[in-house]
């Protein structure tokens, strides 16, 4: 399980975070909701170890990981799908799904065939360097790099974005499935209030670095949720 | 990064601050020279010698910070220009000595006497004119940065692509330079001048108007610098200078907006250069050597990439340092000086002016060193 | 005063203007004893001829420094520890004041020629084809008698062969006699038979001599034409050659490069300085052997090798630890720190060696060359060669076939992520910068063999080096290889015709204009990523 | 407004590699229109834009716009033709404030001689404050770029976008990253435009498209698949298989 | 008696860092031994004598700054320095400016005569020529075939102007010599060795005559070595190459190969042998070599030492003038008179290269050869003569037209 609890985050002098507690658990997906700019990427660097908290603390399987660095965490199991997409432009589909090899034991360095039932255009692609897939293909392999590595954290910041319809509905459903199997926490960040609602086991909703709103998704009604988030 | 960042050209007030400051400094140390050798204020012709030597380094610094750290074209070759202006300030001072060199030939400077030439180079014609050979200063640099820019420019040779290229068109230039047959001295250059304008050189009054013209020059030059980085040039350089693409198909011609700092900082560079050899008195091929121009961009990094004033003062003291090391500690200040490069990049990362200017990026000790950096251009 | 004049008079009786010294026993060794050059020519000569087994061990001892004069003109060999009397052979305990017998110039001319002639009568074929050889090159009239006598008795082809080649030359060599046209015409035939330099320049003689007949002339013309053609044919072999030679010294040096600046983005001023580290600790090692298993020293040079890799690496990791790492995505400014790390390391090397040049030695199977056909390959050259491609081939595996390569390039494309990816970036950054280093290094103990080692050594290389990577394309190992082979080739096949400085400048220039063409180098990165 | 073709996309092919991301497409545009292009990841919609804008040179075809054709000019020559684009991934000049961004996009000067010379007039100091309120930046005028958050830079693009004032908009996918809400008042904001200008959409957001109600062409695999209302093209069997999914 | 009083300052002008380091360090280390010796006997004028050393890092702006700073600020009596030519030219103005007074001790490749200056390094009539000399005479091989390569800068082209006039005037065509000049620090010397090698298969004797600047010099033997070119086929006379330089190369390659010069360490005379061990114990590196430029600042300084006893003052004027006459054995034997146009009169030597990294003399001139400032072999200099005593006091006198060029020097 992962724990935030109070955590401050500051870009120099502005600050992003005041005071954000959260939790999220194994076989469940919490959903953090938010307009733009209130702090949800924050709250992932903060989670994921991409930018150090002023304070406040975060602890993950029982364990303080608030100085632990990026790579440390993801030995631990924290895998990312970052906003923005990150890919590697210079290294081939095939090598960007390998970075993350290090962290498993030699005989599972291999990319499961599951990914490329779920992004078929990935397995057509192996070869082309990153950096020249369209928009929605990088997004894709995005998600499918961060669960090469078989993850029991998943970290994603608006993974749809980008991305065709049907895509999304597959997306959504390897989520939920994902969470189903029941060993993986999966925290999603996103703007399509429907998908993320549906999706949803836990809501937490931010507005100017503070968590407004939060709770079991069960307990709230879309539209209250919504208003949270409206302009 | 500690470069110019556009909301930053507002406050240049300290530009303006550098120039007065440049100006007086010299005039003062001009007119103390004037004074009565047993005058307490009385200063040495060394002084003023080497003040000229610094500020005229400082214009070259100038011109490259101005490209470098507003334009982002990193010039590892920028001493091309301010060696050729030296060289055509240099032919002027040749062509002054007339008859009294060793050869006593009153058309042909003493090396090619020595080497046997008979006539003088169609490129040597009309130096003996200060106006043409002034108007050389300007226009050789000029053209040959414009040729340069405009096709490098326009074919979109960036980063470290154009840096070599200007490294090795700097290196070209040192060897031919260096070939007796070039018509330039070869490797002794041009030295051993005697006058200008019919001034005595060696006559402390010449000097002290000289160093005072330094100053001038440096001072008008750091001010026609803050117009052209000031306002909405300057963050169209910027704009240029970090994503340059993006300025297309905003309807800009990012070629142009280089092109034309590229060669107003030849321009400055080449007067730097004029100015330097009247004062040290010699130009040769050394000048064109590629780690004089690094040692120029090393100026401009430690006093502060992208503020126009760090230039300034960067050049001036790491030449200042380098003249008291060199006497005081001949044996061991390269190891000063490269611990000085060394620490203002560790400690110092806006270079000097980053200790009073505040810097605008996010504090480093924020941000876990491994992970906070922002991926530079993937070359 | 006075005493300086002694030492005047002293030094003209050393340096022997002409005064001869009347010797004790006047015999053909006599001369041997110095100081007159003449007279040792012609003593060796004397001894060559009909000195018997003393006078071949005389001028063999000669040959081997070990010849040594005492006062009154006594003669004595002294190798280590035996001392003799040169003359009778005779065991001898040596005087306190010998000097060596000194040679110049035209006596080792004379005494190589008296050696070829004492190998012509040994039994092994191979030597007296040595022998033959020498004296083809020698092509001394006096040597005739001994060439003909040998020739008449010499059963293996190949000796015979080289022996009437070596006559052929002799013979040419002399001015024409009355009535020896048909000899000197059959000469011609031979030599150009044989072709070469050598052949050539005697040809050329003939054909330009005014006595000569004007058949063997004409014969002689058509002959050094002939060569001349041959001659072309194979110079643009060599220059093929040499231009390959000089393309992987520009490799090696770039390879280094080609990683921390490459590849990691680091402009890397220092990387001259680790390749001067790297031609250093190859001394280190040299004289360390030396002092410890001097068996070893002829295998030095490969001992240094991984030490090299692994002394630079470990500075490289070290450096990069301490300095590099503060400096990731402000790429330039690692230009100004480098800089002065390079000046300090200069100034180190610099106080702790001197600051003059040393002497890495170069093993006697790295020196010499080997003809192939009319190719003149030298071995260091050639080692050079094959060793570039190694560590190019060793490169390319690291960095595309192992995770460390995949790693490094993933850190320097993002490093962000890459952490995120659970990649240790200061680890990789460490092992990356360690490895450019090493790299560097490894050109060090390559450059040592055939330039000078200072503590200039690395200004020397390091313009060339930022070329190199830059002109193949950055980020590109077959890039830095094209860029290297090409510049080294574009400037040893200009050099020829326009001479080495106008060759460089016409090569920078081209450089500059082939990058207006090619923004991104020889072989640019492409793709939507990359601003175009 | 007449009937005349604004843009006209000829039989385009380009590849990329031996891909061929672009095949023999066809697209016309009349001014004053605004078509909606959806299709699915790796359709070639991107490319297109970048064909458009003279970014890349189509392998044949041609593009021509106002009479020009654009596979022959450059960037900035096309840019001051009157065409103007937003980027899928936002791209704003990070070193600069949000003002100066908008400062540099605004319409006319474009030399760098008279930039040099040029300074800040009253008219445009009103267009900087409409723009700002428009985007709703208003309170991050002085806001380095580089420092806002993704969604934050989609609109200040937007804004730069508008600043050009160009006859036909670029716009990708604009709404990727914006809440509901955003996304409706961005519909309302192109079809504001529309009125006066000519509009290209790219977007995955079928909310979003539904509100704009316009034209839809469909991409598939460099070339149209499908084109006409969103309903008639949601209900062609062929998009659902490729991009809307069952 | 210990020197008392104001101590009367020598400025050492001797590049510490950069290229030049290499050469010229090791003149820097022998000033600082002949001064602290000439301490140790009591100074000079009952003055202690102070080293000024600084460093002008071979930057040759720097050079000409760095003099001025030891003339104004420093007040140096004299100053010792410089090694390129380039350096020299570089520095002469300021000292007729400042009127100074500078040691110059290596070769070089005249056709300079300042007031100011005292070229204690040969002329090219004392090692250019009678090098040239020797390589055509029966001892040298009688080399009828010359090619004369060089680093591309004054020095060498000069020479070569020189030799060229020379060698014609000696009979030797225009074919038969070939001249090939180099970039500073070339490294790459398998083409030209080539050539070389090429050039020598014309049929006739050939020797090379190297005027390679210092560095370049190792891979050019390297290459020389393994391309089997040996003294015996085609010998190499060299004017830059010393001991300093042998020191850094495996010399076995080498054997037979030789140079030029006024001094070799190898020449066993008292003086030179105590001039050897005092350097061995100043330096505390008893294997350290000496060379040609080591014993003109020898000469050159106990010169000044001399002329400055003499004239009783360290007052620039009458020190010039007090030098011109001045005796001082060399190490090697004979006595180094300094002439009326600053030169020395000096022995020259050839060498070959030993084994052991030293040289091993093969031939002399018979008698001391008196520098020319103005070389004899160029058209424009034939006639002139430098001469700084009175009544000419000029460095530019035509003796044909009894003339000064200029009082460009006075
Ligand atoms: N590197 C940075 N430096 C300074 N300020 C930053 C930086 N990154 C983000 N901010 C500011 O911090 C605040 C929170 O940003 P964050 O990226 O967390 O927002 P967000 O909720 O993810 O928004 P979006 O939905 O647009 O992605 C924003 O106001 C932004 O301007
Ligand atoms: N430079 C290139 N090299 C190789 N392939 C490329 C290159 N540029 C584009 N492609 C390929 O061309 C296809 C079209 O890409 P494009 O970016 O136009 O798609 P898109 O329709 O915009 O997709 P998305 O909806 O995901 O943004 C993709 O398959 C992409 O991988
Ligand atoms: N004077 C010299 N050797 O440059
Ligand atoms: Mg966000
Ligand atoms: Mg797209």
């Amino acid at each position: 399980m992962l724990r935030v609890k109070d955590v401050h985050l500051h870009y120099g002098a502005a600050i992003a975070l005041r005071g954000v507690s959260l939790e999220v658990r194994q076989g469940e997906v919490t959903c953090l909701l938010g307009r733009n700019g209130v702090g949800k990427t924050s709250l992932i660097r903060a989670v994921t170890g991409m930018h150090t908290v002023s304070d406040g603390r975060i602890e993950w399987e029982g364990e303080d990981i608030t100085r632990l660095p990026a790579y440390d965490r993801a030995k631990r199991g924290i895998a990312t799908v970052p906003q923005g997409r990150d890919i590697f432009p210079l290294l081939s589909v095939r090598e960007n799904l390998e970075t993350g090899f290090g962290l498993l034991p030699r005989g599972r360095r291999k990319v499961p065939d599951e990914i490329f039932d779920l992004f078929p255009v990935l397995a057509k692609m192996l070869d082309r360097r990153g950096g020249d897939l369209s928009g929605g293909q990088q997004q894709q392999l995005a998600i499918a790099r961060a669960l090469v590595i078989g993850p029991r954290l998943l970290v994603l910041d608006e993974p749809t974005e980008g991305i065709q319809p049907s895509i999304i509905k597959d997306i959504g459903n390897i989520i939920a499935m994902l969470r189903d199997k029941g060993d993986m926490a999966i925290l999603l960040v996103e703007q399509y209030f429907d998908f993320a609602f549906e999706l949803a086991d836990r809501i937490a909703v931010l507005d100017r670095g503070r968590v407004v709103l939060s709770g079991q998704a069960c307990d709230f009604v879309a539209e209250d949720v919504r208003s949270h988030i409206a302009i | 990064m500690n470069a110019f960042s556009g909301q930053s050209v507002r406050s240049f007030k300290s530009v303006v601050w550098t120039a007065g400051l440049v100006l007086g400094l010299a005039v003062v140390l001009a007119v103390a020279s004037l004074l009565p050798e047993n005058s307490p204020f009385h200063v040495s012709a060394f002084a003023v010698s080497l003040a000229g030597k610094y500020l005229a380094y400082a214009m070259l610094a100038l011109s490259v910070d101005l490209v470098w750290g507003f334009a982002g074209i990193l010039t590892l070759g920028h001493a091309a220009f301010f060696g050729l202006g030296g060289y055509a300030m240099g032919m002027y001072l040749m062509r002054e000595i007339g008859a009294r060199g060793a050869y006593g030939d009153a058309s042909l400077p003493d090396f090619m006497v020595f080497l046997s030439w008979k006539r003088l180079p169609w490129y040597w014609w009309g130096t003996d004119h200060f106006a043409w050979a002034m108007l050389l200063v300007l226009v050789v640099p000029a053209l040959l940065a414009g040729i340069f820019g405009w096709l490098a420019f326009r074919s979109r040779v960036s980063g470290v692509y154009l840096s070599i290229i200007t490294q090795a068109l700097t290196y070209a230039l040192m060897l031919a330079f260096f070939q007796n047959g070039f018509g330039f001295g070869g490797n002794n250059g041009l030295t051993d001048f005697k006058d200008i304008l019919g001034a005595d050189l060696h006559r402390p009054a010449t000097r002290a108007v000289l160093l005072v013209v330094t100053g001038g020059a440096l001072a008008a030059g750091l001010l026609a610098s803050r117009f052209i980085v000031g306002s909405r040039f300057g963050n169209l350089l910027v704009a240029v200078r970090d994503s340059e693409n993006r300025t297309r198909f905003l309807g800009y011609r990012p070629d142009q907006v280089k092109l034309l700092v590229w060669v107003f900082s030849a321009m400055l560079a080449a007067i730097g250069g004029a100015l330097y050899v009247i004062q040290v008195g010699i130009i040769n091929p050394g000048e064109f050597a590629p780690a004089n121009s690094i040692e120029a961009v090393i100026w401009v990094a430690v006093g502060g990439r992208g503020t126009l004033s760090g230039a300034v003062l960067g050049a001036i003291l790491v030449n200042f340092g380098k003249t008291l090391f060199t006497a005081w500690l001949p044996e061991f200040w390269l190891y000063g000086l490269g611990l000085l490069f060394i620490g203002t990049t560790l400690f110092l990362p806006s270079g000097l002016m980053g200790l009073w200017r505040p810097v605008r990026a996010a504090p480093p000790e924020e941000i876990t060193p491994e992970v906070s950096a922002p991926e530079g251009e993937h070359s | 005063m006075r005493k300086l004049g002694l030492a005047c008079l002293l030094a003209a009786l050393c340096l022997g203007g002409g005064l001869g010294e009347a010797s004790a026993q006047a015999d053909d060794f006599s001369g041997l004893a110095g100081p007159q050059f003449e007279e040792m020519s012609a003593s060796i000569t004397a001894l060559a001829a009909h000195g018997g087994p003393q006078g071949d061990a005389a001028l063999q001892a000669l040959e081997d420094r070990h010849l040594f004069s005492g006062a009154d003109g006594a003669l004595f060999i002294h190798d280590g520890a035996v001392c003799q009397n040169a003359r009778t052979g005779e065991a001898a305990s040596c005087p306190e004041d010998l000097k060596p017998v000194r040679l110049n110039n035209r006596i080792r001319t004379v005494l190589a020629g008296a050696h070829a002639l004492r190998e012509l009568s040994s039994a092994e074929p191979d030597v007296r084809l040595k022998a033959a050889q020498a004296l083809y090159a020698r092509h001394d009239m006096t040597m005739l008698p001994a060439l003909e006598q040998a020739m008449s008795t010499e059963k293996v082809p190949r000796v015979h062969e080289k022996l009437m080649q070596a006559h052929a030359a002799t013979v040419l060599a002399q001015a024409p006699a009355e009535g020896t046209q048909a000899t000197r015409l059959k000469a011609v035939g031979y030599l150009a038979e044989v072709g070469g330099l050598e052949a050539r320049g005697l040809l050329a003689n003939v054909a330009a001599s005014a006595v000569e007949a004007p058949e063997v002339r004409h014969a002689a013309q058509r002959a050094v034409s002939r060569i001349d053609w041959h001659l072309r044919v194979w110079s643009v072999l060599q220059n093929a050659f040499y231009g390959l030679s000089y393309g992987s010294v520009l490799l090696l040096a770039a390879t280094g490069l080609a990683i921390t600046f490459g590849v990691m983005g680091v402009i890397n001023m220092a990387h001259g300085e680790m390749m001067m580290i790297g031609a250093y600790v190859t001394w280190l090692v040299q004289q360390g052997i030396r002092m410890t298993v001097p068996a070893l020293e002829p295998i030095a040079i490969l001992i240094a090798i991984p030490v090299a890799f692994v002394v630079c690496g470990g500075i490289g990791v070290v450096i990069e630890r301490s300095l590099i790492r503060f400096l990731y995505g402000r790429p330039l400014e690692t230009l100004l720190a480098t800089w002065g790390l390079s000046l300090v390391l200069q100034q180190v090397i610099r106080s702790v060696f001197g600051p003059t040049n040393i002497a890495v030695q170069t093993p006697a199977w790295l020196s010499g060359s080997l003809m192939v056909g009319g190719l003149d390959i030298t071995l260091n050259r050639l080692a050079i060669l094959v060793f570039a491609g190694l560590v190019l081939a060793g490169l390319m595996f690291v960095l595309r076939r192992t995770t460390l390569g995949l790693q490094m390039r993933a850190v320097t494309q993002n490093r962000r992520m890459a952490a995120l990816m659970g990649i240790r970036t200061p680890k990789v950054d460490a092992l990356a910068f360690g490895l450019g280093a090493g790299l560097a290094g490894l050109a060090g103990v390559a450059v040592s063999q055939i330039d000078n080692v200072s503590p200039n050594l690395g200004q020397s290389y390091i313009i060339d080096s930022f070329m190199v990577v830059v002109f193949g394309g950055v980020g590109n190992l077959w890039g830095t290889l094209a860029a290297a082979m090409a510049l080294g080739m574009g400037g040893k096949v200009l050099e020829p015709t326009i001479g080495a400085v106008s060759a460089k400048i016409a090569i920078l220039v081209l450089v500059i204009v082939y990058i207006q063409r090619h923004p991104r180098g020889m072989f640019p990165v492409r793709g939507r990523g990359i601003e175009s | 407004m007449t009937d005349a073709l604004l843009l006209d996309v000829r039989n385009v092919s380009v590849s990329f590699d031996g891909f061929r991301a672009i095949n023999a497409l066809s697209l016309a545009l009349k001014a004053g229109e605004m078509r909606a292009i959806v299709g699915p990841n790796g359709a070639g919609k991107t490319t297109m834009m970048d064909i458009i804008t003279g970014k890349t040179r189509p392998d044949s075809g041609t593009v021509t716009f106002k009479g020009h054709d654009l596979t022959r000019l450059d960037e900035p020559v096309i840019a001051r033709l009157g065409i103007g684009r937003k980027f899928q991934k936002p791209t704003v000049f990070e070193a600069l404030t949000v003002t100066e961004n908008l400062l540099l996009s605004l319409k006319g000067i474009r030399s760098p001689f008279s930039v040099l010379f040029a300074r800040e007039s009253v008219q445009e100091r009103q267009r900087l404050a409409e723009l700002l309120s428009l985007i709703r930046l208003e309170n991050m005028a002085d806001f380095r770029a580089g420092d806002m958050s993704h969604g934050q830079k989609q609109w200040l693009e937007i804004g730069m976008l508008m600043g050009q004032e160009p006859d036909l908009l670029l716009v990708d996918e604009p709404v990727a990253g914006m809440t509901d809400a955003e996304t409706m008042a961005t519909a309302d904001l192109l079809r504001e435009i529309n009125k006066t200008r000519s509009v290209v959409v790219v977007e995955h957001d079928m909310d979003f498209v539904r509100a704009l109600d316009v034209p839809v062409t469909v991409l598939h695999e460099g070339s149209v698949l499908a084109e006409g209302t969103l309903d008639e093209v949601s209900a062609d069997p062929r998009v659902i298989e490729v991009y809307l999914g069952r | 008696a210990t020197p008392k009083g104001e101590p009367i300052k020598v400025g050492i002008l001797h590049s510490l860092s950069g290229t030049m380091a290499i050469s010229e360090t090791t003149l820097k280390d022998v000033m600082l031994m002949l001064i602290a010796e000439q301490n140790s006997k009591g100074g000079l004028l009952g003055r202690p004598l102070e080293a000024v050393v600084v460093d002008p890092a071979s930057n040759w702006p720097l050079f000409a700054e760095k003099a001025r700073q030891l003339l104004s600020v420093d007040k140096a009596s004299a100053v010792f320095g410089c090694w390129t030519s380039v350096s020299r030219k570089s520095v002469l103005p300021v000292f007729e400016e400042l009127n100074g007074i500078l040691f110059y001790p290596v070769q070089y490749e005249g056709q300079e005569c300042s007031r100011n200056i005292f070229y204690t390094g040969a002329a090219p009539n004392q090692q250019a020529i009678p090098a040239v000399d020797y390589l055509l005479s029966e001892a040298g091989g009688g080399a009828k075939r010359f090619a004369l390569v060089g680093t591309d800068y004054i020095y060498p082209r000069t020479t070569n102007q020189i030799l060229v006039n020379y060698l014609k005037s000696k009979g030797i065509a225009d074919e038969d010599i070939m001249v090939n000049y180099t970039p500073f620090g070339q490294s790459d010397w398998q083409t030209i060795v080539s050539q070389l090698k090429a050039f020598g298969s014309g049929g006739k004797k050939t020797a090379v005559v190297s005027t390679i600047n210092g560095d370049a010099n190792v891979p050019f033997y390297k290459e020389l070595g393994n391309q089997g070119i040996s003294a015996t086929d085609i010998p190499v006379m060299a004017f830059s190459v010393g001991e300093e330089e042998l020191a850094g190369m495996d010399t076995k390659p080498l054997v037979g190969q030789l140079a030029a010069w006024n001094y070799f360490e190898s020449i066993e005379t008292p003086a030179n042998t105590a001039f050897i061990k005092e350097w061995h114990a100043y330096t505390k590196q008893p294997k350290r070599t000496t060379n040609d430029p080591m014993e003109a600042h020898y000469i050159g300084f106990n010169m000044w030492v001399q002329a400055v006893t003499k004239a009783g003052t360290t007052d620039h004027d009458k020190v010039i003038d007090a030098m011109i006459g001045i005796r001082q054995p060399n190490l090697t034997g004979g006595i180094a008179e300094m002439l009326p146009d600053h030169h020395l009169t000096k022995p020259v030597f050839i060498g070959e290269i030993q084994d052991d990294g030293q040289f091993s003399v093969v031939w002399k001139t018979p008698a001391l050869v008196p520098g020319q400032a103005w070389s004899p072999w160029v058209a424009q200099t034939k006639d002139l003569i430098g001469d700084w005593r009175k009544p000419i006091a000029c460095g530019n006198y035509n003796t044909v037209t009894k003339t000064c060029l200029s009082r460009k020097h006075a």
